[in-house]
């Protein structure tokens, strides 16, 4: 699964994109951010509250409780400030 | 007609709304956001999503174009490092009555404010911080 | 800062923007009136009333200042022959905040139709017609 | 009394501006649009149908029933189709 991080996410992680193996139990996009959280300190910071991030899979915004199935792309990101 | 950009170029103003002015339109509404001094900052940086940017830009411009009798949309937005007095992001209408294109041209910065992934960084001298997502574009957005 | 124009020579659309983006506001909205062809049309005549004109539209301009938190409005309205594709009438406002910006002008672009005393009429070749005022145009000024 | 006249109501009475002194009787708005019918064929051309006119005294909009009282400027006119 190809993972991109935007924003303080990515500065937090040290990179915009890595591509990842999350075990079995890691059902939906809240689950994988948990996950994430224990890769590094730098992931740990980035992650560590779930109530910040927002997400989309494949190119389109998902709530945090949307399942990762089949999914080839995630991103994980804070809420958009555009405009 | 739909034209949507996301561009590090500086937005031309008078050749957007001439484009508008040339689908025969009788009436071109616009709303541009330009970078604003004060409080200390001396640049804004904007980030984003490419693919998914673009994506839901031309989505939003699709719904205007559904929603109302619109004969032109320009969706506009610059990314990367822009100084205070520069423009952010450009909306144009064009439809045969200005009530279609003064709704079409609020319903679109309206939901872009929510709809498409940029991040915002202001920059203060030196010193640089992500903008947080205000409330009240969620509930500005909410209302179409 | 107000201003207000009637004038028998074109409207400089991007000089009239760039006059509004450089009140420091972080919003400009605008509203441009074309002369719409079709049905025939092959240009437009304006007449208006001297003196009343300029008053009533620094009037509804000075409204729009107090109402919304705006840092600049502009209002220009052509008078005299225009042919399709001109413009007619522009509405400028700029605001620290969105919301504002595109009130004001909507506003400014509906009580203009009804509060500045104003009228057009239609060239068909060589057949002149004075253009009716419409009922929807009262309706949209009253929810004002 | 000075009165200006404004789009067809200008063209049908000839000219875009008269001076008038109507009798005392003529005491508003609408008095004056019924007097004024009288005064050529041009005027009762342009001042038959009062529901289609709108006026201004001293350059302010006003119903018909106004008082002329102290008018120095009067203006007739159809309901404006600016902008």
């Amino acid at each position: 699964m190809e993972l991109l991080y935007f924003a303080w996410v990515r500065e937090a992680v040290g990179v915009g994109q890595e591509r990842v193996d999350p075990p079995e139990a890691v059902y939906n996009v809240a689950d994988l951010i948990c996950w994430l959280a224990g890769q590094s300190p730098g992931h740990a910071a980035a992650f560590a509250d779930p109530t910040k991030l927002r997400a989309a899979i494949d190119q389109r915004f998902v709530s945090l409780d949307t399942p990762l199935h089949g999914a080839k792309e995630v991103a994980l990101f804070p809420p958009v400030t555009g405009g | 007609m739909i034209r949507v950009s996301i561009d590090p170029a500086p937005i031309e103003l008078a050749l957007e709304l001439a484009a508008l002015e040339e689908r025969g339109a009788g009436g071109v509404a616009s709303f541009t956001g330009v970078v604003r001094g004060g409080d200390g900052i001396t640049a804004l940086e904007l980030e984003h999503y490419p693919g998914m940017t673009e994506d839901a830009l031309c989505t939003l411009a699709e719904q205007a174009m559904d929603r109302w009798s619109l004969l032109g949309v320009t969706v506009l937005h610059r990314v990367g490092r822009m100084e205070v007095g520069e423009r952010i992001v450009f909306i144009g209408t064009a439809a045969a009555h200005r009530r279609e294109a003064l709704a079409a041209c609020a319903y679109l910065i309206d939901r872009l404010k929510t709809d498409a992934p940029f991040w915002k960084r202001e920059w203060r001298g030196e010193a640089a911080s992500w903008v947080e997502a205000r409330e009240s574009d969620a509930e500005a957005a909410s209302r179409w």
